[in-house]
């Protein structure tokens, strides 16, 4: 098992710094603020940080409230950034994403309003932490079984390789594939020089984010969230054009959908059916 | 494959009359065949050496038994066999070279994943972890020769799907896929399937049912208090 | 782990001072060791895993005994024991097989260019590869019945093209060609590293009855003008 309750402390109330939540969970993850960054390092992309938040919640994943873990995490990228700690862009997706639904709880539905409401957003994050969190306890099961070479051992002077194949030659076809591609890397690498890596580009943070909004498939306007924790104030001008630029892309590429009610209204995205397995959903398209 | 179920099937009634002594026989086979072996091997590979009219089933489950209690088990891997040392004896076995490959825990996971959600593209894995895999995961799954590619999903993009190997179940000690631990939980709980299962209630205790002795059972009031309905909740839709 | 009865009478001597589950319990131990063992084990090394008190030389050579039907049988050699296959077994072992070789780099290299470029030259091959490709190797490909001869190129010359065969995609797993991982997915599973020019392709392969727009089928009177025989051919059968 990993992390268990047993540390973590009691229920947080809303008014609580959530940093103090955080770092005393001892074990395994630094006490104080100079190992931040090494702290984040250890977590295992955004949702694996909410699920750490949501234990601290104390009461188990039944009964989170999704709001104050949603103003926890938003406050937890607030103060890295204050201390000027850069987090990942997944962070920061999750981070836009978070204050969205912060704000669809919290904002009555409009009549008008066809984006997913807050309770869906929620059921689907509380759902994957859920998910997410069997598959660990899943790994925790699968690692502790009798394995081969460790708990259980095979013939050690084996005589021979049974074998029904017809040809005389073994290889897998991973094998196969790894030939073709260091040789392919091998012979690519010496012509070129190599790529600078460069920072995140929102066409990279609406990847996250495409990949974030999973299991949402109505319109979401995510936009000004996603800039507004992806961007410096400074350069937001310039990166709602480019995001624009970008989200015109993905729909070119069959991969989103996008609609806006009319000038300066929120843009709307959503998951294009055709990329993904059909559901049975009549599109209402008002455009 | 379809041969020898045939060859089964027929044998499947004479193995009552098959005598004795043929019977002890084609368990010799089949034992030094499987012995030999540091790999599982499959049923079909015996079938092929036994004796004709043999059932290789009645065979290997008879030689099963015998070898229950031993110090070394008939073990039986998705069709195939091996002798494995048992389990209970591993203490005097393993020695300080002894080592098994060390999963950083994003290799455990993505492990996880494709095991209980295959076949799985790549694009559903990180969806689950909400997180990008970092490049040299699947590789080492890959070398491990414990993941593979499976084959290609219908659906528009055709992206490649990933599953587990007969190495993998043979590693951790599954007869098939249907062993792995807690997996119909899981499928009942919806948690194997990509959409939010449409009984789904955010509340909902994580594997079992019990409540903790420090809990209440969470009502409808209790949510709304949590500022949270569940998407169940509106039944009229 | 219910205790053989047989066993009793035999350990007579010593019975009055170890009780059957201990004898039991270090059968299991020495056989679980022995079969586990790279080589041979030696009597000293079995006692000092045995529990404290059990004469080693009276458990071994009462599995001796218990093994002495069976398809594999536990032998002595030079205080060293080991498993072996029963004498009158080999047979079964050794009969039809081939050792199974495993493909060399080349090879595979090679093999994995007319997988993805089919119909592809033997230049062509060359050109990809950025060295020479010996004639042994072709050969292999086709021995293992993995190579075809597809048709030839109608440019001058009339190059005969490689392709792959059925047994090829029974053997990797592969329903079609068009299974084979393209770009983006050898990258997202690590095989492929970012650092690739921009217009870094993978071909996707043309289907194995597919001709391509410039090629021509083959045909045997191709083969036997171009002094080609098609392995396995001739020699095995």
């Amino acid at each position: 098992m990993q992390v268990s309750g047993s540390k973590v402390q009691k229920a947080k109330r809303p008014d609580e710094a959530p940093m103090d939540q955080l770092w005393q969970d001892g074990d395994a993850r630094g006490t104080h603020e100079e190992s931040l960054v090494v702290d984040i390092a250890g977590f295992e992309g955004p949702l694996d940080l909410l699920l750490h938040l949501a234990r601290t919640q104390k009461v188990d994943l039944a009964r989170i409230s999704v709001l104050a873990l949603a103003e926890q995490y938003l406050a937890f990228v607030e103060s890295a950034r204050q201390v000027r700690i850069e987090l990942a862009a997944d962070y920061l997706v999750m981070a836009a994403w978070l204050a969205y639904l912060k704000s669809r709880l919290l904002i009555p539905r409009q009549v008008k309003d066809d984006g997913p409401s807050g309770e869906e957003m929620a059921a689907s994050l509380a759902f994957r932490l859920k998910r997410l969190e069997a598959m660990r306890d899943a790994a925790t099961r699968l690692i502790n079984r009798n394995r081969l070479g460790r708990d259980v051992f095979a013939r050690g002077a084996p005589e021979h390789i049974p074998t029904e194949r017809r040809s005389g030659f073994d290889a897998t076809l991973y094998d196969l594939l790894n030939a073709y591609a260091s040789l392919r890397q091998r012979h690519a690498v010496t012509q070129v020089t190599i790529e600078k890596r460069s920072v995140w580009s929102l066409a990279d943070a609406r990847e996250v984010l495409y990949r974030l909004i999973g299991v949402m498939d109505d319109w979401t306007a995510l936009d000004h969230f996603l800039l507004r924790y992806m961007t410096d104030p400074s350069e937001r001008a310039t990166a709602i054009a480019s995001s624009f630029a970008a989200s015109l892309e993905m729909v070119r590429e069959g991969r989103v959908e996008i609609r806006q009610e009319g000038a300066f209204q929120p843009i709307y995205l959503r998951r294009s059916n055709r990329a993904d397995a059909p559901r049975e959903e009549e599109a209402a398209d008002g455009d | 494959m379809t041969e020898t179920s045939n060859r089964e099937e027929g044998a499947a009634d004479e193995a009552t009359v098959v005598d004795p002594r043929r019977l002890h026989e084609a368990a010799r086979i089949a034992e030094a065949l499987v012995f030999a072996s540091a790999n599982p091997v499959s049923e079909n590979y015996i079938a092929d050496r036994l004796p004709v009219g043999v059932d290789v089933q009645h065979v290997m489950r008879e030689l099963r038994s015998l070898y229950s209690g031993r110090g070394v088990n008939l073990v039986r891997v998705d069709d195939h066999w091996a002798f494995r040392t048992a389990p209970d004896l591993s203490f005097v076995i393993r020695t300080d070279e002894t080592e098994v490959r060390k999963l950083s825990r994003a290799a455990l996971e993505v492990l996880s994943i494709i095991a209980y959600h295959q076949p799985v593209t790549r694009a559903e894995i990180e969806d689950i972890r909400g997180v990008q895999t970092s490049k040299g995961t699947l590789d080492v799954l890959m070398e491990a020769g414990w993941v593979r590619f499976r084959g290609r999903r219908r659906t528009p993009g055709r992206p490649v799907t990933f599953g587990t190997t007969k190495d993998f179940l043979d590693h951790f000690g599954l007869e098939e896929l249907r062993d792995l631990p807690g997996l119909d939980e899981l499928k009942g709980a919806g948690l194997l399937s990509g959409r939010i299962p449409a009984n789904f209630q955010v509340p909902m205790p994580l594997a079992e049912d019990e409540l903790a002795e420090d809990e209440d059972p969470i009502t409808q009031f209790d949510l709304e208090e949590l500022g949270l309905l569940t998407p169940g909740g509106k039944e009229d839709e």
